[in-house]
């Protein structure tokens, strides 16, 4: 076995031995053993390294490791059956495995200080240790996914990280709120998972195996064309049922709900979880089966998906006052980027934004967390303001990853995001009828700039307005050291090599841009022409578009600070001229939970289900079951009526008496004691025996 | 002086009563009377055992026949009257300075049970049964002083001597249009006349005949006596009537429809089942009458009634009475099938039905016996008290629930294979839904027993249930009852060797 | 000397006649011992049968079988005789216990 | 020949006996004969596993000998990859539970003689071979049971005692007419071959040929018989509609007792369908397979809905078994590899996850006495229990996680084979039946919210006046119940992780069994 399969296999290996050991024997180690799943995650971060150089050495864009073994065999003599696991490491997953890592070693070391006030605590339920399990389970869970080389095992890494999602987003257990997001966050992305699953069935249900490489055969090798699901082409079928899992867990439209609410979670988990990694895994997953979304014509469904995202959340993201909401917002709309340019088709691009925005997101709410730290947890941006003198280390780190984020040049998130308006100019100008798209990306890169130096001016600027704003006080190094190192990391010139973002002066020789020179689209068989058209469109749409978004970054930037930094605009008397219910939707979020939670759940779903629960107590219960006592009791009653009608009805009182006699006796009635009527009866029934003859 | 040999059990229980009766004018002693009754029985049991002959033979000029058949029963009865005679000697319903007479009646309504079972000759017949009736009339209200058991015997009486007088009439009128007195002789009638001049009054005289037959085993429409008798009777004579007349009836009813109205059982092969073969219906005159059919008619009716009547019901030994009546339509299902695996069925179910329903008798007497009533809530509790009752007499319910490891079970499953070996599925559904209703009021017990506190304070000291021998048969009993449901493979080889004398 | 066989359908309506007259008389008297007779009644009308049914066939029935018939309503009488001593002997008892011999006021075990 | 089986099976009778003789004050001496009597069987079964030739499709570990020979009845046990497992999880369910009920307090020594009896009958069930010995563990079973749930149970045991019985036995007595036509009919055509029982030989026969005569409808006879044997069959599965017998006697039983239930009972259900109807009918069972699925789907959905609304715990966890096998239904109604060794798989699964989570119903029932998710005052009865009991805590997590099938562990693994299979036959069934994975998270989460989270509000029932009044500090998992529950936790992870072991197991059987199918 090659070795640096043994390496990627012990990168999730070793923060999921450092899950269980502080499972078993966490609260007994020193430090509750906090240095144990840290050390276990900057461990397997160096075995990433190794790779990553591995990969570096031989830099060419089909280098591919992989290895995998049988998990399920059910073969039997006739049918063979295997379900096969295994590795695959490509430039996609070996430069994922870095970043995926880095961030999570930086977001522990951060967390050691940042959750400082739960450590040792017995009565707290050792929430400390767990909290530190929960990290490491969910590190694991998230480089399993990436380095997993088939959908199944990819989608089981996939449902645990839902699972600490679930658990840390309810890390505050004594919080209601806490436990409602971690429910609503579950359930949500579980919805969406439902549909990745049921692509998977469908795969196996064709192909007979999970593997990308099989997958990726049989689309060349034609196996999806003129195959047909329930009417509807097998590939269109997969990709939307795959994708939808992908808007599930990145929280795209219309499953975006849960993010925001996520925050209720401590900061490092949002920082790790709903920034970094476990968000950009859904855009991970939809660009690991790109090939298939493209030959089934998924793409353009992906596309405005992605642009209605980060629009519409781009607008939320104004309007918050909570820090880590904004970034939220901000978070859901960057993923929107991602999605609505691996929509236009740029596979590389989408993976560069991916890169790019998680690092410089997680420094952003790391810095945040930092923030909040120094505030003493309060997260409302108007009781801040004037920290940038207290917080010497957060303060610049926070600066230089809003830049990033907003696209100033010579930060990486200007190169990305360029990158991407490009592609989406490029595909308007080839697809007109898409405009909206471009409208979409321009607007969000404007929006952009424009709530992110909100953020900065109203946290950082002018005079602190509280008292906890006036006594913040840097936080320790183990907090800061973290920023420091993602904001240098901000910098464009550590994946492009260059300043711009534009292969002018080569600082890393070949490794111009590697990214998207290492990460090119897999092959699809007939789709080398469209990609063609895009790329030469986006070639000529480069500098239009990197002059509009410089134009829109800085207007957003100077509109922040008129309004926020020198206040010489009022916010309030702008906002009064939006209509109302422009508003009304901002503040009802587009009213998605509303109509989620109060109109499906609990106007029809609980209903049903309580309606459901009555019918099987009372309907089935009482009356098909225990109804039989029932029956034998209309048969006691039918042998009275006959007794009473041939008895006393014809014998008696003759038939006008039968019907009142007839009604309310029973069987009991029959046997009355009174000898006569039992040989009446006797007598009478061997009569009808005498005429019972005739019938037979 | 061969049939005299032939008839020597009954000579000698005849005299055995005699000589209780005499005995006991001078001689008080409970033990004596027990004994000398229990050995004119085992007297009996050794006589049959000399007798005992495979080959059919008639006595007395067709009177009697004696065949395995008859023996069988002559042995079982034998049994169980003994049985009955150890309960009764235990119990405190018997008042003891009549007990000379009680054993006497007992032992000569053994002789009028022994004749039902090998009667041949519609004399004997009539005399058999009247011997049995009169003798139970007075067995019903042997207490005298309790009202509830004289009024038990006068109806009986009336109800009794009206079926007779039914039974008599019928029998005249088969003599009528066949002119025979024997069922052997009635058989060969219908081999030399396949159709009959006066089918209708053939059919009026078998169904009036039946009503006699059918009164004794309680089947309806003739079942209504048994509920009351049983509750005015005193226990033990409640299970004897129960068990050994029941027995003794289904055996004449057997031995009338098979011998007198039928070329005899079907299917060789006795051991696994009916045949499958239907033109082997064996019965004449099918175009003249059709009595499987309405003996399937009665007995769906028995069960029906049977089960649904106890369910309401509060006194155990009323649920007694009625499960008996519902018992008795099982054992009908036996015979309309015609074959030797029903035939071999009833006898299989006659036996386990005597071993459960003695044995419940058996506690319900002696819970009587402590407590003075039989209602469910003298009952409730039981196994607190008296854990050992209790257990066994939860054996006997689920036994007669049908319920496997139990004999009962057996009973029943050789029923239901009889039924569907002739493909009559409908009637063992209906059987197998009986079975279901019939749990519920045996379960009544048990839940009064098991799961409920007791009610009636138990008086202090030593009470009927610590008697050593009641303790040891009503294990034996419940013992019984499992060995039988898990090993009866030698008890069936018995019956099937038995049962040779009606194939056809 | 009257020919039977021709008049056997006459003896039958009698016998029948006779016997539904027990019946009724059985299900309807209130006193014990009028249900008694009925029963006696029916008992008779069965006897009647015999012997009416036997002189039918007399020249059917061959080796000496000839007086069965008789024979059997001899026993049967005989036996109606026996059934009402018991009868009465209990009948006297319930009056012991009651003071009545309504049968419709024996009641006590029912249900 | 080996009489490995044999001891298995009676060796808790002889437990029963002892304990019969043991004098009613003695009542640990009790409780641990009751122990070491379960702990063999689970030490043999163990051993059979061991032993058990994992590449052979045929029966193992065989004995026979003639028991009734005039009906050709006899006695016949044996296993194969269907039952072996179930054989194990007897074992082990049995086993454990017996310390669940260590606190049992009314008549020690008659629930522990019945608690061995029933142990008797399921193992009986799981390993015989021929028709009426099956039968007669069948029923066999139902004694012990009815006790156990109608003297140890809640408040309205005896109802429920009662209508497990007669339901049972209703199903028990048809389930009987079906199983003496088969033996009639084993005869052959001609109706002159011995008939019989055995299970094994009756499966190689040719059913259709016959055609019965019910109330004079001509109908063929191998699906009459196959709903005769179905109904049976489907009433302790529970399967849609016959399911109403179960919330009652889940709820009312005790604690070890609805163990027992969820862990071994329900499986015979299934069971039986896989080796009577699906072996030895294999027509019918093709004709009835697509009703089967919709059934199945029913169960699945339907279960699962209830089971959201339940205000009881134990309810709720009785509900989703109800679902849980409907997964089961499904994969062996499909017909496909992978799907029935999903479906065997569940059983096993749910054996142990259903298990798991009855004990720890109990272990909240004796800390609080009640089991409302909220009290009929509406409020809730557990709020917030995490935060003064975190171990609970942790290993409900575990319960509920494998219950509603997160991967890595045991649910996951069946429940994915079961869908694997299923959408290879039947696309929108299947893509329907996948809502019940969502449903089952929908309503184990909630009900984990509602009792774990949140503020601590947790309420305390009085046993005299059963007044419910703010409960104190809770006292942790007892060693005891450790003993129960962390040896199910570490299977349902083993399983999730690493199933090939147990489909080992079953593969080649199935594969024989669905032979006839294609």
């Amino acid at each position: 076995m090659d070795s640096l399969i043994l390496y990627a296999l012990l990168i999730p290996a070793l923060p999921l031995a450092a899950y269980f050991i502080l499972c078993v024997v966490g609260n007994r180690l020193p430090r509750q053993g906090d240095w144990l799943s840290t050390g276990a995650i900057f461990t397997s971060f160096l075995c990433a390294v190794r790779i990553f150089f591995e990969m570096w050495s031989n830099f060419s864009p089909d280098w591919v490791v992989q290895q995998s073994w049988t998990w399920m065999d059910l073969s039997t003599l006739n049918i063979p059956w295997k379900l096969d696991l295994g590795v695959r490491l490509d430039n996609l997953s070996a430069t994922m495995l870095v970043m995926v890592t880095l961030c999570a070693a930086l977001i522990h070391l951060f967390s050691i200080g940042y959750m400082r006030d739960h450590h040792g605590k017995p009565e707290d339920g050792y929430r400390y240790t767990s909290f530190f399990s929960y990290l490491s389970l969910f590190t694991a869970a998230m480089l399993g996914l990436v380095i997993s080389d088939n959908l199944f095992s990819l989608f089981m890494c996939w449902e645990v990280m839902g699972l600490c999602s679930y658990l840390l987003i309810g890390f505050y257990r004594h919080k209601p709120s806490a436990a409602n997001a971690s429910l609503k966050a579950f359930m949500t992305t579980r919805v969406g998972d439902l549909g990745l699953f049921i692509g998977l069935l469908a795969i196996f249900a064709l192909l007979g195996s999970f593997r990308f490489e099989d997958l990726y055969n049989a689309i060349n090798s034609g196996v999806f064309t003129n195959e047909q699901i329930l009417g509807i082409p097998a590939a269109f079928l997969i990709g939307l049922g795959i994708f939808i899992g992908t808007v599930g867990k990145s929280a795209q439209f219309p499953l975006q709900i849960w993010l925001p609410d996520a925050m209720e979670g401590p900061t490092p988990v949002s920082a790790l979880i709903h920034a970094a990694t476990m968000v950009s895994a859904g855009i991970y997953l939809i660009i690991r089966v790109f090939p298939l979304l493209e030959y089934g014509g998924v793409l353009t469904i992906v596309a405005y998906v992605g642009g209605i995202t980060c629009f519409f959340a781009a607008i939320l993201a104004i309007k918050q006052n909570d820090i880590k909401k904004v970034l939220a917002y901000s978070t859901l709309s960057q993923l929107g980027y991602m999605v609505l340019v691996l929509g236009v088709g740029s596979y590389s691009t989408s993976f560069f934004h991916l890169i790019t925005h998680a690092v410089f997101k997680a420094c952003l709410f790391m810095a945040s967390g930092a923030v909040i730290f120094a505030m003493h947890h309060e997260q409302d941006m108007r009781e801040m303001g004037g920290l940038k003198k207290h917080l010497k280390f957060t303060f610049p780190a926070m600066l230089i990853t809003t830049m990033a984020i907003s696209g100033v040049p010579g930060f990486s998130g200007f190169a990305s995001k360029d990158k991407i308006l490009a592609y989406v100019w490029g595909y308007v100008h080839l697809h007109p009828q898409h405009a909206l798209l471009a409208f979409f990306a321009y607007a969000t890169a404007g929006l952009t700039a424009f709530y992110m130096f909100r953020l900065i001016f109203m946290t950082f600027w002018g005079a602190p307005r509280s008292k906890h704003a006036e006594h913040a006080h840097e936080v320790t190094w183990n907090m800061w050291l973290p920023l420091a190192i993602l904001a240098a990391l901000s910098f464009c010139v550590v994946y492009t090599g260059s300043v711009t973002g534009f292969g002018f002066d080569s600082i890393f020789g070949a490794a111009n841009n590697w990214i998207t020179k290492l990460n090119p689209a897999p092959l699809v068989v007939g789709a080398e022409a469209a990609r063609q058209a895009l790329e030469e469109a986006a070639h000529h749409a480069h500098y239009p578009a990197m002059i509009a978004s410089l134009i829109l970054a800085s207007g957003g930037i100077f509109f922040a600070y008129l309004m926020y930094g020198s206040r010489r605009l009022s916010a309030e008397k702008l906002s009064k001229k939006w209509p109302n219910f422009v508003h009304k939707a901002i503040d009802n979020l587009y009213y998605f939970d509303w109509f989620y939670i109060k109109v499906l759940i609990q106007k029809l779903f609980l209903p049903f289900s309580d309606k459901s629960a009555k019918v099987d107590n009372v309907l089935l219960d009482r009356v098909l079951v225990d109804g039989w006592k029932d029956v034998t009791m209309v048969g006691q009653k039918a042998s009275g009526i006959f007794d009473d009608m041939v008895v006393d009805g014809v014998m008696v009182d003759g038939v006008g008496g039968m019907l009142p006699t007839a009604l309310g006796n029973s069987l009991r009635s029959l046997q009355n004691g009174k000898v006569q009527r039992y040989l009446m009866v006797a007598v009478v029934a061997l009569m009808l025996l005498f005429l019972f003859r005739g019938v037979v | 002086m061969r049939s005299l040999f032939g008839v020597s059990p009954v000579l000698v229980l005849t005299f055995g009563s005699l000589f209780v009766l005499l005995a006991g004018l001078w001689i008080r002693s409970k033990a004596f009377q027990f004994w000398t009754s229990i050995l004119t029985l085992v007297a009996a049991l050794g006589l049959y055992c000399t007798i005992s002959s495979h080959a059919s033979q008639d006595l007395f000029s067709g009177m009697i026949s004696h065949d395995p058949f008859s023996i069988f029963f002559g042995v079982f009865l034998l049994a169980a009257v003994a049985l009955v005679f150890v309960q009764s000697y235990s119990s405190e319903e018997i008042p003891s300075d009549r007990r000379s007479e009680y054993y006497a009646i007992i032992l000569a309504l053994t002789t009028g049970m022994i004749f039902m079972s090998s009667a041949n000759h519609f004399l004997l017949i009539y005399l058999a049964i009247e011997t049995v009736s009169i003798l139970s009339y007075c067995l019903a209200g042997f207490h005298r002083e309790n009202s509830k058991s004289v009024e038990a015997s006068m109806k009986y009486v009336v109800y009794g001597s009206m079926a007779s007088a039914i039974m008599i009439f019928g029998m005249s009128l088969i003599f009528g249009v066949t002119g025979q007195y024997t069922l052997t002789g009635i058989r060969e009638f219908f081999s030399m006349t396949p159709s009959l001049d006066l089918p209708l009054l053939m059919w009026v005289g078998v169904v009036m005949t039946f009503a006699g037959l059918g009164y004794k085993v309680s089947a309806a429409p003739m079942h209504m006596w048994t509920p009351d008798v049983y509750e005015g009777a005193p226990t033990p004579v409640a299970a004897l009537l129960s068990v050994a007349p029941k027995a003794a009836g289904m055996a004449l009813l057997i031995r009338f429809f098979v011998v007198g109205f039928s070329q005899g059982i079907v299917g060789s092969d006795v051991a696994i089942s009916g045949s499958f073969d239907p033109s082997a219906l064996g019965f004449y005159v099918t175009q003249a009458f059709n009595w499987p059919y309405f003996l399937l008619i009665s007995s769906v009716f028995t069960m029906f009634v049977g089960n649904l009547a106890a369910l309401g019901q509060t006194s155990v030994k009323r649920i007694l009475a009625y499960s008996s009546i519902a018992h008795a339509g099982y054992m009908l299902m036996g015979l309309t099938t015609q074959t030797g695996a029903g035939l071999a069925a009833i006898m299989f179910y006659i036996v386990v039905y005597c071993l459960m329903n003695v044995g419940a008798f058996w506690v319900v007497g002696k819970v009587h016996d402590t407590l003075g009533g039989d209602d469910l809530l003298h009952f409730k509790g039981l196994v607190q008290r008296r854990p050992l009752y209790a257990v066994c007499m939860i054996i006997f319910l689920f036994s007669l629930t049908g319920l496997p490891p139990f004999a009962g079970f057996v009973g029943k499953y050789l029923l239901f294979a009889a039924t569907l070996g002739r493909e009559m599925y409908g009637l063992a559904i209906i059987a197998a839904f009986n079975s279901v209703i019939s749990l519920y009021y045996y379960m009544k017990i048990a839940k009064a027993m098991v799961f409920e506190a007791p009610q009636i304070p138990f008086p202090e000291g030593k009470t009927p249930f610590e008697s050593k021998s009641s303790m040891g048969f009503i294990v034996l009993l419940a013992g019984l009852n499992v060995v039988l449901g898990l090993y009866w493979e030698p008890l069936m080889n018995v019956i099937h060797s038995m049962l040779s004398v009606f194939v056809a | 000397m009257m020919n039977l066989a021709s008049n056997l359908p006459a003896f039958l309506a009698f016998s029948f006649l006779l016997f539904s007259f027990g019946i009724v008389a059985a299900l309807s008297r209130k006193s014990a011992i009028g249900v008694f007779m009925g029963v006696e009644l029916m008992l008779n009308a069965a006897a009647l049968n015999f012997v009416a049914f036997q002189t039918l066939r007399r020249g059917v029935v061959e080796n000496g079988h000839w007086l069965h018939g008789h024979i059997f309503s001899l026993f049967v009488i005989i036996l109606a005789a026996i059934e009402a001593a018991v009868a009465l002997a209990i009948v006297l008892r319930i009056f012991g216990n009651r003071q009545t011999i309504d049968m419709d006021r024996a009641t006590e075990l029912k249900g | 020949m080996s009489h490995l089986l044999t001891y298995m099976i009676f060796f808790p009778l002889l437990g029963a006996v002892a304990i019969a003789f043991t004098p009613k004050t003695k009542e640990s001496m009790i409780k641990w004969i009751a122990a070491i009597s379960t702990a063999v069987p689970l030490v043999l079964s163990l051993k059979i596993i061991t032993s058990f030739d994992r590449l052979s499709a045929g029966m193992q570990f065989q004995e026979k000998f003639s028991w009734i020979q005039s009906l050709n009845v006899n006695y016949h046990l044996g296993i194969d990859g269907i039952s072996v497992l179930l054989v194990l999880l007897t074992a082990l369910i049995s086993f454990l539970a017996v310390f669940a009920s260590w606190n049992v307090k009314k008549m020690v020594k008659g629930y522990f003689t019945m608690y061995l009896l029933l142990h008797v009958g399921m193992m009986g069930v799981f390993c015989a071979l021929d028709f009426f010995l099956f039968y007669v563990f069948w029923e066999v079973m139902l004694l012990p049971m009815y006790f156990l749930v109608g003297i140890w149970g809640g408040e309205r045991k005896e109802y429920a005692a009662i209508k497990f019985f007669l339901y049972t036995l209703l199903g028990g007595a048809l389930m009987l007419l079906g199983i003496i036509a088969l033996y009639m009919y084993s005869r052959g055509a001609d109706g002159m071959g011995i008939p019989s029982f055995n299970m094994v030989e009756l499966a190689t026969r040719d059913w259709t040929q016959y055609t019965i005569n019910l109330f004079g409808w001509e109908l063929p006879f191998d699906k009459t018989v196959w709903w005769l044997l179905f109904i049976g069959f489907a009433i302790k599965v529970p399967i849609f509609p016959f399911h109403t017998w179960l919330p009652w006697a889940h709820v009312q039983a005790p604690t070890a007792v609805s163990v027992i239930l969820a862990g071994v009972l329900l499986k015979m259900g299934t069971y039986g369908l896989l080796r009577v109807n699906f072996s030895i009918l294999p027509e019918a069972t093709q004709y009835f397979s697509y009703a089967l699925v919709i059934v199945g789907i029913i169960n699945i959905l339907y279960g699962a809905l209830c089971a959201m609304a339940q205000t009881d715990l134990k309810k709720l966890v009785a509900y989703s078994s109800v679902s849980h096998m409907g997964y089961c239904i499904l994969g062996m109604a499909v017909l496909k590899p992978d799907a029935m060794a999903g479906a065997v798989l569940q059983m096993f699964n749910h054996g142990i996850s259903a298990a798991m989570m009855f004990m720890l119903v109990g272990v909240l029932y004796d800390r609080f006495h009640h089991r409302y998710i909220v009290t009929p005052q509406g409020k809730l009865g557990f709020g917030g229990l995490a935060q003064r009991a975190p171990m609970i805590t942790a290993a409900w997590t575990v319960a509920i996680f494998a219950g509603l099938g997160l991967p890595g562990l045991n649910g996951f693994i069946s429940e994915a084979l079961v869908f694997i299979g299923a959408f290879q036959a039947y696309k929108t069934e299947t893509m329907i039946a996948t809502l019940g994975v969502v449903l089952g998270a929908a309503y184990l989460l909630w009900m984990a919210q509602r009792v774990f989270l949140g503020p601590y509000t947790a309420l305390h029932k009085d046993v005299e006046t059963g007044e419910l009044h703010p409960a104190g500090d809770v006292p942790e998992m007892t060693l005891r119940e450790w003993v129960v529950v962390a040896p199910l936790g570490a299977l349902c992870l083993f399983i999730g992780v690493y199933p090939q072991p147990m489909l080992n197991f079953i593969r080649e059987t199935l594969g024989k069994l669905l032979e006839v199918y294609n």
